[in-house]
């Protein structure tokens, strides 16, 4: 790989890092809400905590956060705290670290999530590739729109449904949380742990998969189309090669290269996609620190999970543009 | 030396448009499945309203609360006496509306400025990359509730508006996977022949590449539509949307509010999913009703 | 454990070092998982409650000063104070304190601690400590309950181990009430000066599991979990004033969504819960025959919360400045119509800003034909309409008045999670009376009514519990901000001003309560209340709490009304003490 | 007076391998000019990936020149803008070699011919499009009424070719760029088809780039020719010459392996070097060396400039080093 | 040429329509012929006649809307003889490359872009050998790809890198990868110069003497023709109208069109002169009546319009389909050749 291409493209990379955290930083700020405030008045509501002269008080905590000074010197201070690997303070959870919360929430995220990315990717990407090829079942070719119907139940009710049917009904699978409470204190690496944290994972991934594997079926099957019946896979059955060889080598690995980009970003988004599920089944990963974050306005936290994702999707977008030449020979990296 | 056409070879009759159309629809039975759909979705929320005074029977005090289907009320009513036949009959059009809006938005410009980045390059093409590399990395959700909560008169928070924040982020995908394609499309000669038939840039873009996407980009449509909804559904969730329309995402939010599966009260949640349901059944057949068209070469026997 | 690790002292941040690492703060790196001892689930209390989006923002904070603190959440075992207060029970329940006497002019208060408490890591309480927690309430400006205190207490003195003298600026006849007792959500627990004074900022220390703390409990907490585990060695047991109870473990789970919260108690993995809508307690109660609530298996299901809501009115906004057109508002509100839409027939509906508490009862009986007689709580568009034409509108064809070209803006805030099912109710039915309303369920509604932006919002009153005068305090001038510069303390989001209605205020405040003095007093001010509609009084607060007699039972009922139910207020410890596991 | 056309010195890389870091010279240091008042139909012939294609593309303006310059009446064809442009584009047209990818396969074949009539307003009237259509697809043989609505997939290759071909004839362009447009029809036709071109230079004054690996048709059409060898020219010239008495050591073993038809004339008499690893080998010198039968030490040493062996007639071979040496331009002959 | 007693394929009465919006197009309207083991048969006809079609229709890859609508297609192995149209799927899948194998047409776009070229020859090795050791696969794939003069260095390349000249030798190494009875090379060399041509088609022929297997070669170049092929058959709408030795074909052309073929040859020596058939190729749609030939036919008769020709086989093993020439087996050609009768040396 050209260095000066390698190159070129990371530099693109920190540059769009730089942007969107830069948008992220100036965006929450134009809206009208006042954080700290907001915290507080949370706070009465919630607990009675009334401080007679609330306004000083919010002042007092915008000057610890910074946020009394001008705009641009908020910037400087947050970018130049950011290199140092410090993503400050979060505002709900004062004095807790926003580092420390991510901390915390990201391993079951990426538990979670790439998990059952991956799977939806390689269910939905197998069924929309099936659904396109002209030699499979009919039954399989009209699969596609049931999962795209299963799509449009909004995953809040389906994970409702989920839980209502399966857990309560059946006493199937757990309704929700990460582990059984009260018999772990907090996560170990032990056996039983694990798999009571599996057990408690089906659903939340049921959920997931459900509504979103039909997308990716339906991506997979529209691509699926446009290379059915190309030369390449006509001259493969030619040469006699099994269907399932046909199949893997010369179709689905032709169509598929737009899934895996999309892939990627799948990947990068993962935070947001699973926000929902994780807030409904109380699951601890950063979707639910997210739906916290944004509820109680905490920019601070708003950012380092922003700035996670930022750097989670500016990196696998990057990833799949080095890797794409080597997936589809004929981009070259000259030119992209 | 001139080829001359013997006089009398017989002539071949090129069947009518009318009856390749319809050779079309039975060979594809999926596409005038899916249309009827949508033509009685559409004619439900049409002649519905027509029928119904949904603006008063649509929202709560209209009828005794929570009733199951009856003669009176052949869906149901809500916990806020909203008679259901009515809201659904609004909600279609309006959540309809909503995701055709954001959806339409979101693939035109996503197609747009894919096609304007693939196909040209150059700096355009690192300007567009840079902006769809930039929104795409934010988490939409977040931007989302940003831009919403900037609004600051939540009376003005219309279907439109809604939309509008929906579309905002809607059409990145596509962008990118439409520059993708369109860089390995236009390697193709018929784009060099094309623009030797002095077709100019964006004609070939739309013309010669565009269709070629067509399976792609009506897929496209359909998760931009389902995204849209979906994104519509996240913002109502977040008491971003307009709260008192009663949309097919606010009836299931207050369906939920109000634990309806758990109460069994089963018709409450029961229609707007069937709608849903209804609309993306008739989206996803549509779309693959399309496939030969886009593909000629997957025509099957008649 | 042992609060035996004081943090080196350090100077006080200036607020010019913002988000430079504050030294000592605590860190929240994954710790070793704690081996706690296995309770059996029938030892083990479990309650489903608080959090946010399914988890705990706040754990660890087990400082009662620290900004964050939420004694909701369980951290109510940890902390004592001189007094509780059942108000079901309607007695004051001594505890650090033995007594506590006014002297004839209730200048002075004078406090008998309890011989024998200690803290959790051994040290005695004494009066040093109760002193030193007023000492800094009054010095620390970022303490709650810092300016009522500083405002009535001259000063606080400890002349021996067992005894403090507190003496106030003026007569103060509620602050032993209102300030040292804890009941609800309000009132001040006792903090250990010993360890207090190690923090290099009572307000930043989080405290974290080994908080040195009074409580008999000790707690573990995690986002996922709030454990609190009974302590052996607490100081009530070894000298006698408490029977060990059987809850031996109270386990604490965020709430993720109600329906599954619903579920969870139908399924008997919860034993309680936040108090519900009233569709869904039903439903709890009808799938489950072990699960009863205050009125047994009866409706309503529940019992009256200290919270009675308003729709409260900005009255410094036009057109809501016009008592005219918040009469009008009122007028065009179908109390009925909201009992059989939202309560299930159930007449929650009042006339009054004040739960209607037992030894509330005679005050509010006294002045209730008064209400009546100007037309509180009356349903009538006629009425309504005649009052917005003398206020100047008219209806524009759309059957919306108009003044000036406006309509009135009357988009009601709140709060999803508790106003959803009657928000859109109200707002169908001023739509009705030919008010343009809608609602605002953003996350902002809050600092929406502390700014004073919109001019109706839902909200309850944090007021009176014995007497009237705490709830009529909310509406002095003195927590009335203009608009746009926020507003004051707790539940104050009245922006009347009104120095008649002040000095009527001011009068009550010296009265003890109790004293018939009191009564022309209230008369006056609900006169002007009612007369001016100074907020709109809507609904009282029902706590409709689940509880599962399957593993534990003597639930506070209105049989044994020893407590109110809400186990996230204060008097949680004496909800735990009297449970009883089930046989 | 300037050129029709005019190819200075134009080489074209393409980069290569999945890093784009291997350059691969296809064309290398070709001239060429083409007057406007003498049309003439060049014939381009080489063996498989010499650069003929290459060439073809660089003259449509649709690749680049690594170096060198190609000129469209006397204007460099990458700068060309506006009117400029649109004249270029109208007057030089192509037939490109693979007739299954100039169709897109998402339309019917009479796409093919409908948008240049449309874009270039060669009709009054959709019947007169269909009129030109139609005439110019019976022009190649095919049957208007059979081809016309069907799509790419359901046509033979020749089928195909022809449509292309047809399209040129319905431009008539001042420069037609035909890579390989008879590869698929069968002799009758291609005799045929071969005459409508010749009669676009005749009648229309159209100067044709006629690339194929087929000298016998080339030699029935062209007026001149030019042999690449390897992305360079070795000989090029008249057609009667070159053909008749080839002189570079490629041409003429070009010219052996022509299959005659005729049983009775064996099938290339010249052996078959074996061409292994050829490229490798070569470094600096003649690209024919290894396969060479009379190649000379210093063969591999450089590459042979051009010599001029008659007004008409250059090579690239340095058994004709004793012949006076020639700008290596046939064009300023 | 010695021609075997029982031929290795022997393809009888086979039909092929598309079933398209304009109608039924009978691309193959009852073709039959044998071909003997070693034998190398051409097969020329002006475009879109069928060829193509015939060939696909033998590998069984007709795709809709196109079906084969009678026939059969026996091919002889040592195994014993297998009819191709009546195969099951998985045994004719095995069939394909292994027993009869087809070069495609417009090899351009035969290989999958994504894959290095190396990849897709040992796809098939895999397929049809899978008992090969991957050192044995890859010596195989590039013996074959030296075969057809390919430097070694194009199996780890992409298809895109290679001039279409480069990728057809390839189409053309996969085809004889697994030593075939039957080899079907459609138009292998239309996109190779004559050089190449003559090394690929030496090649062919080399691997299939060596084989034994048959050949088919179709295409339009007649030099091609009569430098490889024994015999020709000579295809017009969808029938055979001749097939005769190529010696014969050249020199004593007995259909019409035959002879309006072999006519407008070029030639070194008249330069410039253009001779070819006039008028078009029927409809596919609408055959005219009686022989499909006879609008264009310079000895046309009347009863050309009005019955089918009949198929004539002659005493020396030729066949033709035309009044001309009667009914009888041993008749004698009525009509007098265009051209005159030389003496073949072979
Ligand atoms: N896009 C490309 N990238 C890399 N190499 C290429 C590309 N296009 C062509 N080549 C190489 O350039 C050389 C010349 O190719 P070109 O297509 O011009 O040959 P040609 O003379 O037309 O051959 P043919 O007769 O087979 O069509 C070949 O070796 C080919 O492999
Ligand atoms: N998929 C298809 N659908 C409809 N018609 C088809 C299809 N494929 C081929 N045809 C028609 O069948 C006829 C025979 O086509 P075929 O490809 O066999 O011709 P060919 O003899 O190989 O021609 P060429 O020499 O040009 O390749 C043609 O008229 C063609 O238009
Ligand atoms: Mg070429
Ligand atoms: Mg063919």
């Amino acid at each position: 790989m050209p260095l000066a291409y390698l190159l070129r493209r990371v530099a693109f990379m920190i540059f769009v890092v730089w942007s969107a955290i830069t948008l992220l930083f100036f965006l929450p700020r134009l809206s009208p809400i006042n954080p700290v405030r907001e915290r507080f008045a949370e706070l009465q509501r919630s607990t009675g905590w009334a401080p007679r002269d609330l306004e000083r008080l919010v002042k007092v905590y915008e000057v610890k956060f910074g946020l009394n000074k001008p705009l641009h010197e908020q910037y400087v201070d947050y970018m130049s705290s950011l290199l140092r690997g410090d993503l400050g303070y979060s505002i709900m959870r004062y004095p807790r670290t926003v580092g420390d919360l991510i901390a915390q929430a990201l391993p079951w995220t990426i538990g979670l999530l790439s998990v059952t990315t991956l799977l939806t990717f390689g269910i939905g990407t197998g069924i929309g590739a099936l659904a396109a090829w002209p030699r499979s079942p009919q039954w399989v070719k009209g699969l596609v729109t049931p999962l795209v119907v299963l799509a449009a139940i909004p995953p809040y009710l389906l994970g409702l449904l989920l839980i209502y049917f399966i857990a309560f009904r059946a006493k199937l699978l757990p309704m929700g949380g990460a582990y059984t409470l009260g018999r772990f204190t907090g996560p170990e690496l032990s056996f039983p742990f694990l798999l009571d944290v599996a057990r408690h994972a089906i659903l939340p991934a049921l959920s997931l998969i459900l509504s979103t594997v039909g997308f990716w079926a339906l991506g997979m099957r529209g691509m699926g189309v446009t290379v059915q019946g190309e030369d390449y896979v006509t001259f493969a059955e030619h040469k006699g090669l099994s269907l399932r060889r046909i199949f893997y080598a010369y179709y689905v690995r032709n169509a598929i290269l737009p899934q895996v980009t999309a892939l990627a970003l799948a990947f990068g988004s993962i935070v947001s996609s699973g926000i929902l599920v994780e807030y409904l089944y109380g699951f601890p990963g950063l979707g639910s620190l997210l739906n916290a974050a944004i509820l109680a306005n905490d920019f601070f936290v708003i950012y380092g999970i922003g700035l996670i994702t930022i750097l989670a999707v500016a990196v696998s977008m990057m990833v799949v543009d080095l890797l794409y030449p080597l997936l589809d020979p004929r981009i070259r990296y000259t030119r992209a | 030396m001139a080829i001359a056409l013997d006089p009398q070879a017989p002539l071949i009759a090129q069947p009518s448009r009318w009856t390749l159309v319809l050779r079309y629809l039975r060979r594809n039975p999926s596409l005038p499945l899916g249309l009827v759909l949508l033509i009685f979705l559409v004619g439900f929320g049409v002649i519905g309203s027509l029928l119904i005074d949904t603006s008063t029977r649509a929202y709560p005090l209209a009828a005794p609360p929570v009733q199951p289907p009856s003669a009176e009320y052949p869906l149901g009513t809500d916990r806020d006496g909203r008679d259901l036949l009515a809201v659904m009959v609004r909600g279609v059009l309006l959540t309809g509306a909503v995701g055709l809006m954001a959806g339409t938005v979101g693939i035109v410009v996503g197609t747009t400025v894919g096609f304007v980045a693939g196909y040209f390059g150059g700096w355009v093409d690192a300007v567009i990359r840079w902006l769809t590399e930039v929104l795409m990395t934010i988490p939409p959700l977040v931007l989302q509730v940003i831009i919403a909560s900037t609004i600051v008169d939540k009376n003005k928070v219309t279907i439109f508006t809604m939309a509008g924040v929906a579309s905002v982020l809607a059409w990145m995908g596509t962008a990118r996977m439409v520059r993708a394609q369109v860089l390995s499309l236009r390697e193709r000669a018929f784009v060099n022949m094309a623009r030797l038939s002095g077709m100019s840039n964006l004609e070939i873009i739309f013309r010669e590449l565009m269709p070629n996407m067509l399976p792609y980009l009506a897929a496209s449509f359909v998760g931009a539509v389902m995204g849209a909804i979906g994104a519509s559904f996240g913002l109502e969730a977040l008491g971003l949307g307009p709260v008192r329309e009663p949309t097919i995402g606010m009836t299931i939010r207050w369906a939920v509010y109000h634990s309806a599966i758990f109460n069994q009260w089963w018709w409450w949640v029961l229609w707007p999913v069937l709608a849903l349901i209804l609309i993306f059944a008739s989206l996803a057949l549509i779309n693959r009703g399309l496939d030969e068209l886009a593909n000629p070469r997957v025509r099957r026997t008649e | 454990g042992g609060g035996a690790a004081p943090e080196p002292t350090q100077p006080e941040v200036a607020p010019t070092e913002a988000l430079e690492p504050i030294p000592g703060a605590p860190s929240e790196r994954p710790r070793a998982p704690v081996n706690l001892k296995e309770v059996p689930r029938n030892r083990t209390l479990i309650v489903n409650y608080g959090g946010a989006g399914g988890q705990y923002t706040n754990q660890g904070i087990t400082n009662p000063w620290a900004i964050g603190f939420n004694h909701q959440e369980g951290n109510a075992l940890l902390w004592e104070p001189l007094f509780y207060y059942s108000v079901f029970a309607n007695k004051e329940i001594p505890w650090l304190a033995e007594s506590g006497e006014y002297n004839e002019d209730y200048t002075e208060l004078t406090i008998k601690m309890r011989p024998g408490a200690e803290w959790s890591d051994g040290v005695p309480i004494t009066s040093a400590d109760v002193k030193y927690t007023l000492d800094t309430l009054i010095e620390n400006d970022a303490l709650n309950y810092h300016a009522q205190v500083a405002e009535a207490v001259k000063e606080v003195q400890a002349p021996d181990e067992r005894t403090v003298i507190i003496r106030f600026n003026k007569p103060s006849p509620r602050f032993k009430f209102e300030i040292l007792s804890l009941k609800f959500d309000t009132g001040i627990p006792i903090l250990p000066k010993h360890v207090m004074e190690q923090m290099y900022d009572v307000v930043a220390v989080p405290g974290d599991d080994d908080m040195v703390h009074s409580g008999m409990f000790n707690t573990v907490q995690t986002p996922q979990q709030k454990i609190f585990d009974l302590r052996e060695d607490w100081w009530g047991f070894k000298t006698g004033f408490q029977k060990k109870p059987d809850v031996e473990r109270v386990l604490m789970i965020p709430i993720s969504d109600m329906t599954t919260t619903a579920q969870r108690v139908v399924n008997n993995e919860v034993d309680a819960t936040l108090d519900m809508r009233p569709s869904l307690i039903r439903s709890v109660v009808e799938q489950n025959p072990k699960i009863i609530t205050h009125t047994g298996r009866q409706e309503p299901l529940g019992y009256v919360d200290w919270w009675p809501n308003s729709l409260w009115v900005n009255t410094q906004l036009p057109p809501y400045n016009n008592p005219d057109v918040r009469w009008a508002i009122s007028l065009a509100l179908d109390r009925d119509t909201i009992d059989r839409f939202v309560f299930n027939g159930v007449k929650l509906t009042t006339i009054f800003p004040y739960p209607e508490y037992e030894p509330l009862k005679p005050y509010l009986d006294r002045v209730r034909p008064r209400g009546e007689a100007l037309g509180a709580g009356r349903f009538s568009l006629e009425e309504s309409a005649a009052r917005m034409q003398r206020a100047g509108f008219t209806k524009d064809a759309e059957g919306f008045w108009v003044k000036d070209g406006q309509r009135v803006n009357a988009t009601i805030h709140g709060f999803e999670v508790i106003h959803a099912d009657i928000a859109p109710i109200l707002v169908e039915m001023l739509r009705r009376g030919g008010f343009e309303a809608s609602v605002n369920f953003g996350t902002d509604a809050f600092q929406r009514m502390v700014d004073g932006q919109p001019g109706l919002y839902l909200y309850g009153h944090g007021g009176s519990l014995i007497d009237p005068y705490a709830t009529l305090e909310l509406y002095h001038s003195r927590s009335s901000q203009p608009t746009q510069a926020g507003i004051g303390g707790s539940n104050r989001f009245s922006r009347y001003n009104n120095p008649e209605f002040d000095r009527v205020v001011d009068e009550m405040s010296v009265i003890p309560p109790g004293d018939s003095r009191l009564n022309a007093l209230f008369e006056k001010a609900m006169d002007i209340y009612w007369g001016e509609m100074i907020d709109i009084p809507l609904i009282q607060w029902l706590h409709r709490i689940p509880y599962n007699t399957t593993y534990w039972t003597n639930w506070p009922t209105q049989e044994n009304p020893y407590l109110n139910g809400a186990f996230w207020h204060y008097t949680f410890p004496l909800l735990v003490l009297n449970l009883k596991a089930a046989a | 007076m300037t050129p029709l056309l005019e190819l200075r010195n134009v080489s074209k890389a393409y980069m290569r391998g999945v890093f784009g870091r291997e350059r691969f010279v296809a064309l290398q240091g070709v001239d060429l000019a083409l007057d406007e008042a003498r049309p003439t139909i060049i014939a381009i012939a080489g063996e498989s990936g010499s650069g003929k294609s290459t060439l073809g593309l660089l003259v449509l303006g649709l690749l680049q020149p690594t170096e060198g310059v190609v000129l469209y009446r006397g204007k460099a064809v990458s700068t060309l803008r506006g009117a400029d442009y649109q004249r270029f584009r109208r007057e030089v047209q192509a037939v490109f070699q693979d007739p299954f990818a100039v169709f897109n396969p998402f339309y019917k074949v009479d796409h093919l011919l409908q948008v240049p009539i449309e874009k270039f307003k060669l009709a009054r009237s959709r019947h007169e499009a269909r009129r030109m259509m139609e005439d110019a697809l019976q022009a190649v043989g095919l049957r208007p009424e059979e081809v016309l609505g069907r799509y790419p997939h359901q046509l033979s290759g020749g089928q195909r070719q022809r449509i292309a071909v047809a399209r040129a004839l319905v431009l008539k362009p001042r420069l037609l760029v035909a890579d390989e447009p008879v590869s698929m029809v069968d002799a009758s036709l291609r005799a045929a088809i071969l005459e409508s071109l010749r009669r676009m230079r005749d009648e229309h004054g159209i100067s044709i780039l006629y690339i194929t690996h087929d000298l016998t048709t080339a030699y029935h059409v062209a007026d001149s020719i030019l042999v690449l060898y390897a992305g360079r020219v070795v000989e090029a010239g008249e057609v009667e010459r070159v053909i008749r008495a080839p002189k570079h050591p490629y041409t003429q073993l070009l010219i052996d392996s022509i299959p005659w038809p005729d049983v009775t004339q064996p099938w290339g008499s010249k052996p078959l070097a074996k061409r292994e690893g050829e490229r490798a080998s070569v470094g600096s010198g003649c690209r024919f060396a290894p396969r060479c039968p009379s190649a000379m030490p210093h063969c591999w040493q450089r590459v042979p400039p051009l010599y001029r062996l008659a007004p008409e007639h250059v090579v690239a071979c340095y058994l004709y080093e004793s012949e006076q040496a020639a700008q290596a331009d046939i064009a300023r002959a | 040429m010695t021609l075997q007693e029982s031929p290795v394929l022997r393809v009888r009465d086979l039909r092929v329509t598309y079933y398209t919006d304009a109608g039924r197009v009978t691309a193959v309207n009852g073709v039959s012929f044998d071909l003997a083991a070693g034998e190398r048969l051409g097969l020329v006809g002006e475009s879109g006649c069928g060829k193509s079609t015939l060939a696909l229709a033998l590998m069984r890859m007709i795709k809709p809307p196109g079906r084969i609508e009678s026939g059969s297609a026996v091919v002889r192995t040592e195994h014993g003889e297998m009819d191709l149209l009546a195969l099951d799927e998985e045994s004719m899948r095995k069939a394909r490359l292994s027993v009869i194998s087809y070069i495609p047409q417009g090899a351009m776009n035969a290989l999958n872009p994504v894959l290095r070229v190396g990849q897709q020859m040992l796809d098939a090795l895999q397929a049809h050998a899978p008992h090969l050791s991957r050192a044995e696969m890859r010596a195989r794939a590039e013996a074959a790809l030296a075969s057809v003069e390919l430097p070694k260095d194009v199996f780890d390349r992409y298809p895109h890198e290679l001039s279409g000249g480069m990728k057809q030798r390839v189409c053309i190494a996969i085809g004889i990868l697994l030593s075939p009875r039957v080899i079907i090379a459609d138009e292998p060399t239309s996109a190779l110069d004559v050089v190449v041509q003559r090394q690929v088609m030496e090649t062919l022929q080399r691997v299939q003497e060596q084989l034994g297997a048959a050949l088919i070669l179709i295409g339009h170049d007649m030099g091609l023709m009569a430098q490889v092929t024994h015999r020709v058959a000579v295809m017009y709408a969808g029938q055979f109208v001749e097939v005769s030795p190529v010696q014969a074909m050249f020199t004593q052309p007995l259909h019409p069109y035959t002879q309006a073929l072999i006519q407008s040859l070029p030639r070194l020596d008249n330069r410039g002169v253009f001779r070819s058939l006039p008028g078009v190729a029927p409809s596919l749609l609408r055959l005219p009546s009686g022989c499909v030939f006879h609008p264009r036919c310079a000895q046309v008769m009347e009863v050309c319009r009005r019955e089918p020709p009949p198929a004539v086989h002659t005493a020396d093993a030729r066949f033709v389909l035309c009044h001309l020439y009667g009914d009888d087996e041993n008749v004698a050609p009525r009509a007098t050749l265009t051209t005159s009768p030389q003496e073949v040396r072979r």
